[in-house]
């Protein structure tokens, strides 16, 4: 090791800065246009089955929008956000919260985004919150599913929203829909990744059940297979000897499909009752491979369980999804696309009180909390964490194979209204499941 | 009784599994004394491509037990061309440098490779499982298995057996030995290190995408399959002793028999069995499984 | 006279292999000992087994009357025994300077002495009157790695005796040196070592070497000592010269640095 | 010393530049600043390792480790920045400390890959730890500094001056102990450890010292993350491709000089950054390409740039 002279030392420093502070004079914010940035998974495992669908979702709508093209209800409110074209960036949301965070800040400080509509893990959302906050910087979560968002992390929220229920709503919306239909069931066991969210949907799904249906015993070998593992031979076994005939699972994506392969081949599906809470990520790519008979969960009205809702905008939208990406919307393009009308339903809605001149963020973000706004396929209601966090209707139902259309279809569907499976405003998820779901409207 | 059985067998399916997954990098460790991270890729691109070409096979109505030929071919030229076009193109410029620094080259290679393989296939994930489908299952004891993964164990004892008696019993084994004991004085006695070092490499390809070849029809062939692999592969050859083949196997049976009775007995600590194997073996063993460099004749 | 080294009954087996059996030696202050034998018959085990490197199976070693059987290298050392190597040990990427200056440094700090600088000009001062005293100051600043064989191994025993030990076992000190610089080598060691009255072990094929250094010889046959004698003896003893000094004085003529190369 | 020390001036004065540009810096520029120290400081370790002759696949260990101290502490509601990073070093720290004495038995490849094995083991006790949110991890509130508890962006201001202190007061000190007789003897192991053996120091305990002290920094630059991004989380703080990130780092610095390990640091934030900006789809190729680049092109990292630049002759390589 040498000692290395000053200049040689300063100019390398001064250049870094030089490069990094320069760069600030790429903070170009066009005038005339909403900058909308749009996170969403483009690599890694959670692109097929989450990230890809969602980004496609969003890009349809925003390019509607744009066009000013959007069907009833939104074809009275004229093109763009309250008249202002969307510039979207599209990004990639792998890499874990830390690196979020860092790309959020430069996606804020460096290239003037005006608003975030995307984030898919729970993770992330978890990791952005505090941030956005910081930074004053309207933030609409789509997709994620963890509670905590709203009931730890920040629980007066201004400028994050969530338009979606969160991941009890699956929970009990499950739970309900066993003790409705499978009345008699002996018992229940799981298979849910090794991670928060597997963790999540089984202690919700489990709680639930505790209350709904005391006496029916949990399997003390529920399974944790390593996410991404892609092998669960023992895990089959496993289940196939477990006494329990009814299987929760919040797989998703490649280990859903691995998973389903692996069963069927054994004979799983015939042997156990399933229960998938977002097998629809998958089940039109798995077509006939899909396990007639297991029951489905969406996270909400979304992917094929709004296949049949004929109103014109689902109509729309799943027909220029399909001829555009040569497959069905999946829940992820509906929750994302969600994301995209509550921007576009909030900037008209403030334009509109505000003399019909573009409203400031503050305008945006009042006209959206605790306002309704119609979905694809459902009505949305921000009304729950001071009307930051949505609640819709959730489904549950039957996956069967429809021999003539050729394609899966949701049989045995129940609707639970949104105050029948989110904790009511300002009440803890958790906690309600355990003190029994009080003030829940079925 | 029962539960005995199955845990044996399905921890011998798992076992083949790590084995396949860690047999080429062991080999190409054994021999170069590189811990090739972009075997993670072979694992990947051998999938992808065994997808693929059964996926275009069963289009055609040949007969069906065909699809193995693609899964076998698809090995073969995956680990071929990459085999080639890396250490040619990649490693011999760096056969001087720090281990570690190839590791890290590596490991560039593999990031640079994750993205090449969604320029080619794209996102969405693509499946085989005609081959899994057309085997249909067994019972034993009771348990219903899927034929396919039985298949595995015969394929690992294969190619286990087969790479052995290969390095112990053929001339070319025996170069490669001489390599393994000393490179310096190989190259004295006229021996061709570079394609020695070539055909290992090539031959490590292989296995790696062997390994993915031979998983794609049971899985879901899509983004982030390499990385996975990687730091299993890792802990299967650390564990047995790096760079030997038979301790690759008994590496994988420890793992795989520990992680099936885990997952039967305490589904819990599954997520742990492969560390804490790993780290108990290195603990209490270190000149053991895991000899470390020999003290130097002085 | 007293007493520095006393070894009994030191044994050594590798497996089935006996490396080393019943070696006792008694080694007197400011003795020079040489150490004959064939390759392989034991006597870089001795030396290895004394300086630490190897674990005997079984005796004892004696370091001014305390058993030292089993201590590490670096516990030895710092005792008192140094040793040289076959093929030099230096810090082959770092000049000849360096190489002295650390082994002075880790002689002379212990505990949080170890955290002054490692280069001072006291320090700096005795390594150049060390280099000069083994005639290597015009390679001071030389890479050790581009040495001659000849300074490299002038360079590891300088290091060997920079902590002034009361023992120091040379092994091969010659070995791979052409026939005509051996003389001026050994000269230099020893000279080197009389100023310090070291007591002097070393591992020696060349016979005239040991005729003209040494006075008193331990030669080794098959792990064992078959003779222990002073010089003039011991070279005219049947046995040593039917089992060492036979084929060995031929092989020192003719290819003694062909021969050691192959070995280091 | 008869000479000044060249390297100490330059790290001052990069120091009181810095100093001074906190002031009027874009917040991003801030942010990726401060992740690159913390980084660098963490490549600091591992370049103390890497003289020793050793590299560690597996520091990804350290720097979660202080990084969940860190925010753990704040669960039980403590927010001053000097205890928490404090307590993430110490921490990171004694685990060195007392994995040192498997680890120091190691060499090489065995080294790198047994500290792998390590970090996977915390790695998997984090994921498995609902209370601690799991993979979510969980978010860590804006620190106070005795007492002074800024807000908004003066947050990042003022941890960016404490973390620069620090940084710097570490820098300077590695680098004077590098000059000492037992820094220096990371020269004698990484050449010749039977040669330390037999002038009378073992070489494992020399290693021993450098192994805790990288622990303690990659504890320090884990809990200054922390704090900076609010948030910790398995996969971005212990995971084994964070602990390649740092051997990354430490490779672009080069072996040269300690303040490099800063430059290496930050120069791996841009490049990721705008990879991540301007190619969204294929920022993994741009980072290994890069990273290849500078294997094949630049041995000695770009801190060989600086010393080309004053001298022709090329510089020693490690």
């Amino acid at each position: 090791m040498k000692n290395v002279n000053m200049p040689g030392k300063a100019t390398l420093v001064a250049a870094g800065l030089a490069a990094a502070v320069g760069l600030t004079a790429s903070v170009a914010v066009a005038a005339e246009t909403v900058v909308m940035a749009v996170p969403n998974f483009l690599t890694g495992a959670g692109a097929p089955a989450f990230g890809v669908p969602a980004r496609n979702g969003a890009e349809v709508i925003i390019e509607a929008i744009n066009k000013g093209s959007l069907p009833a209800p939104y074809d009275k409110s004229g093109k763009g956000l309250a008249g202002r074209q969307i510039e979207a960036l599209y990004y990639d949301e792998s890499g874990g919260g830390t690196k979020q965070v860092a790309e959020f800040r430069n996606k804020v400080q460096k290239q003037g985004v005006d608003l975030f509509v995307g984030f898919i893990s729970s993770g992330t959302c978890a990791a952005i919150t505090p941030v956005a906050e910081e930074l004053k910087m309207l933030t609409i979560f789509p997709i994620c599913g963890t509670p905590r968002i709203f009931e730890e992390i920040n629980k007066t929220p201004k400028y994050v929203f969530r338009t979606m229920g969160h991941a009890t709503a699956d929970g009990v919306a499950e739970a309900r829909y066993v003790m409705a239909n499978m009345p008699d069931v002996k018992g229940y066991t799981g298979i849910n990744q090794n991670y928060a969210w597997g963790q999540d949907s089984w202690r919700d799904f489990d709680l639930a059940m505790k209350q709904l249906m005391p006496d029916v015993p949990a399997s003390d070998k529920a399974q944790w297979p390593k996410i991404f593992s892609g092998q669960y031979g023992t895990e089959i076994s496993a289940l196939m000897l477990s006494k329990e005939p009814l299987v929760h699972s919040s797989l998703w994506g490649g280990d859903l499909e691995a998973f389903i392969f692996q069963g069927s081949a054994r004979g799983l599906f015939r042997k156990k009752k399933l229960l998938f809470s977002v097998a629809d990520t998958s089940v039109y790519r798995l077509g006939k491979k899909a396990p007639a008979g297991a029951i489905l969960g969406a996270r909400g009205p979304y992917g094929i369980f709004a296949a049949n809702v004929d109103t014109p905008l689902n109509n729309w939208f799943r027909k220029v999804y399909s001829d555009r990406y040569s497959t069905p919307p999946v829940g992820g393009s509906y929750q994302a696309a969600q994301g995209v009308l509550a921007a576009k339903h909030a900037y008209d809605k403030a334009a509109a009180a505000n003399g019909g001149k573009f409203p400031s963020t503050d305008q945006v973000i009042a006209a959206l909390e605790g306002s309704t706004f119609q979905g694809i396929a459902a009505k949305v209601h921000m009304n729950r964490s001071n009307g930051h966090q949505a609640a819709t209707k959730h489904m549950i139902g039957v996956l069967e194979w429809d021999k003539e259309a050729g394609e899966p279809i949701m049989t045995k569907v129940t609707e639970f209204g949104p105050d029948c499976v989110m904790p009511p405003p300002g009440v803890n998820g958790t906690e309600w499941l355990k003190g029994g779901m009080k003030g829940a409207k079925c | 009784m029962q539960e005995l059985i199955v845990i044996l067998v399905d921890g011998l399916v798992f076992s083949s599994y790590l084995f396949m997954v860690a047999v080429g990098l062991t080999v190409i460790f054994g021999v170069m004394k590189i811990l090739n991270v972009t075997h993670g890729s072979f694992y990947a691109f051998g999938a992808y491509m065994s997808a693929t070409l059964i996926g275009i096979y069963y289009e055609t109505d040949l007969p069906e037990f065909g699809g193995f030929v693609a899964i076998f071919l698809a090995a073969i030229i995956i680990g071929v061309v990459f085999g080639i076009v890396l250490e040619r193109g990649l490693l011999r410029f760096l056969y001087h440098r720090d281990e570690h620094i190839i590791v890290l080259a590596t490991f560039a290679m593999f990031l640079v490779l994750e993205d090449v393989l969604l320029m080619i296939w794209g996102t969405d994930p693509y499946f085989a499982y005609q081959p899994m489908a057309l085997l249909e299952s067994v019972d034993i004891a009771e348990m219903t298995f899927a034929t396919y993964n039985l298949t595995l164990i015969a394929l690992a004892v294969v190619v286990g057996l087969g790479l052995w008696l290969g390095l112990t019993q053929t001339k070319w084994g025996k170069l490669l030995l001489a390599v393994i004991f000393d490179r310096e004085i190989s190259q004295a006695m006229g021996i061709n290190v570079t394609v020695v070092f070539l055909v290992t490499f090539v031959i490590g390809a292989i296995m790696g995408a062997l390994g993915g070849a031979y998983i794609a029809p049971t899985i879901s062939v899509s983004p982030g399959i390499g990385v996975e692999v990687i730091v299993l592969a890792f802990a299967v050859v650390v564990i047995g002793g790096m760079g030997s083949i038979p301790g690759a196997m008994i590496g994988a049976l420890l793992v795989g028999i520990s992680r099936a009775a885990a997952v039967h007995k305490f589904p819990e600590v599954e997520l742990f069995v492969i560390y804490a194997i790993m780290a108990a073996v290195l603990a209490l063993r270190p000149e053991g499984l895991f000899a470390p460099a020999q003290a130097r004749k002085i | 006279m007293t007493v520095v080294l006393e070894v009994r009954d030191l044994q050594k087996s590798f497996g089935a292999v006996v490396a080393a059996k019943d070696i006792n030696v008694t080694v007197q202050e400011h003795e020079i000992i040489g150490i004959i034998g064939a390759n392989g018959a034991g006597k870089t085990t001795f030396v290895n087994m004394v300086t630490g490197y190897l674990k005997p199976t079984s005796g004892q070693i004696e370091f001014a009357g305390r058993n030292i059987r089993g201590l590490p290298p670096r516990d030895i050392t710092c005792l008192g025994i140094s040793r040289s190597f076959q093929v030099p040990q230096v810090f082959a990427s770092e000049s000849v300077f360096d190489n002295l200056l650390m082994a002075y440094a880790v002689a002379d700090q212990t505990g949080l002495g170890l955290l002054s600088p490692l280069h001072d000009d006291a320090r700096a001062v005795r390594v150049d009157s060390h280099l000069r005293r083994y005639q290597i100051a015009e390679y001071r600043d030389a890479t050790a790695s581009t040495l001659p064989q000849g300074t490299r191994k002038l360079l590891d025993i300088a290091m060997a005796s920079v902590r002034k030990p009361t023992i120091l076992m040379l092994d091969e000190p010659t070995s791979g040196i052409s026939v005509e610089e051996k003389f001026d080598l050994m000269d230099i060691i020893m000279e080197a070592l009389r100023q310090d009255q070291t007591t002097v072990l070393f591992i020696e094929h060349d016979m005239e070497i040991v005729e003209r250094y040494v006075s008193r010889v331990l030669a080794f046959y098959q792990g064992e000592i078959i003779c222990d004698a002073p010089t003039a003896e011991a070279l005219v003893d049947p046995g040593v010269r039917e089992f060492v000094i036979g084929e060995e004085y031929h092989r020192t003529r003719t290819n003694n640095g062909a021969g050691a190369d192959a070995k280091s | 010393m008869r000479y000044v020390d060249k390297t100490v001036v330059g790290l001052s004065i990069a120091f009181l530049v810095l100093f001074c540009a906190d002031f009027f810096m874009a917040e991003w520029v801030r942010f990726i600043g401060l992740q690159s120290l913390a980084r660098g400081a963490v490549a600091l370790g591992l370049l103390v390792l890497w003289r020793t002759g050793l590299v560690s696949f597996g520091h990804a260990l350290y720097f979660g480790f202080g990084a969940y101290a860190a925010a753990m502490l704040t669960l039980l509601d403590y927010h001053d920045a000097f205890l928490l990073v404090f307590a993430g070093t110490l921490a990171a720290g004694i685990l060195a400390f007392l994995l040192g004495f498997l680890l120091r038995r190691y060499r090489a490849i065995f080294f790198a890959l047994l500290n792998m094995a390590f970090s996977m083991i915390l790695y998997g006790v984090i994921v498995k730890t609902e209370e601690l949110g799991s993979t979510d991890g969980f978010s860590v509130l804006a620190p106070t500094f005795l007492g002074y508890a800024p807000k908004g962006e003066a947050v990042q201001t003022t941890l960016f001056i404490f973390t620069l202190v620090f940084t710097y007061i570490i820098t300077v000190g590695v680098h004077l102990y590098m000059k000492t007789t037992l820094g220096g003897m990371s020269m004698a192991v990484r050449e010749n450890e039977i040669r330390l053996e037999y002038l009378g120091y073992s070489a494992e305990k020399v290693i021993h010292v450098k192994y805790v002290f990288s622990g303690l920094v990659a504890g320090f630059g884990g809990a200054i993350m922390a704090l900076a991004i609010g948030q910790v989380d398995p996969d971005s703080m212990a995971n084994w491709t964070v602990s390649g990130e740092f051997v990354f780092i430490t490779i672009l610095s080069g072996i040269g000089n300690v303040g490099a390990t800063y430059i290496g640091a930050l120069v791996f934030e841009l490049i990721r950054t705008y990879a991540f900006e301007f190619a969204p789809q294929v920022w993994q190729f741009i980072l290994g390409g890069s990273l290849l680049a500078i294997i094949m092109f630049l041995p000695d990292g770009i801190w060989s740039l600086v010393s080309r630049l004053r001298r022709p002759e090329k510089v020693k390589s490690p």
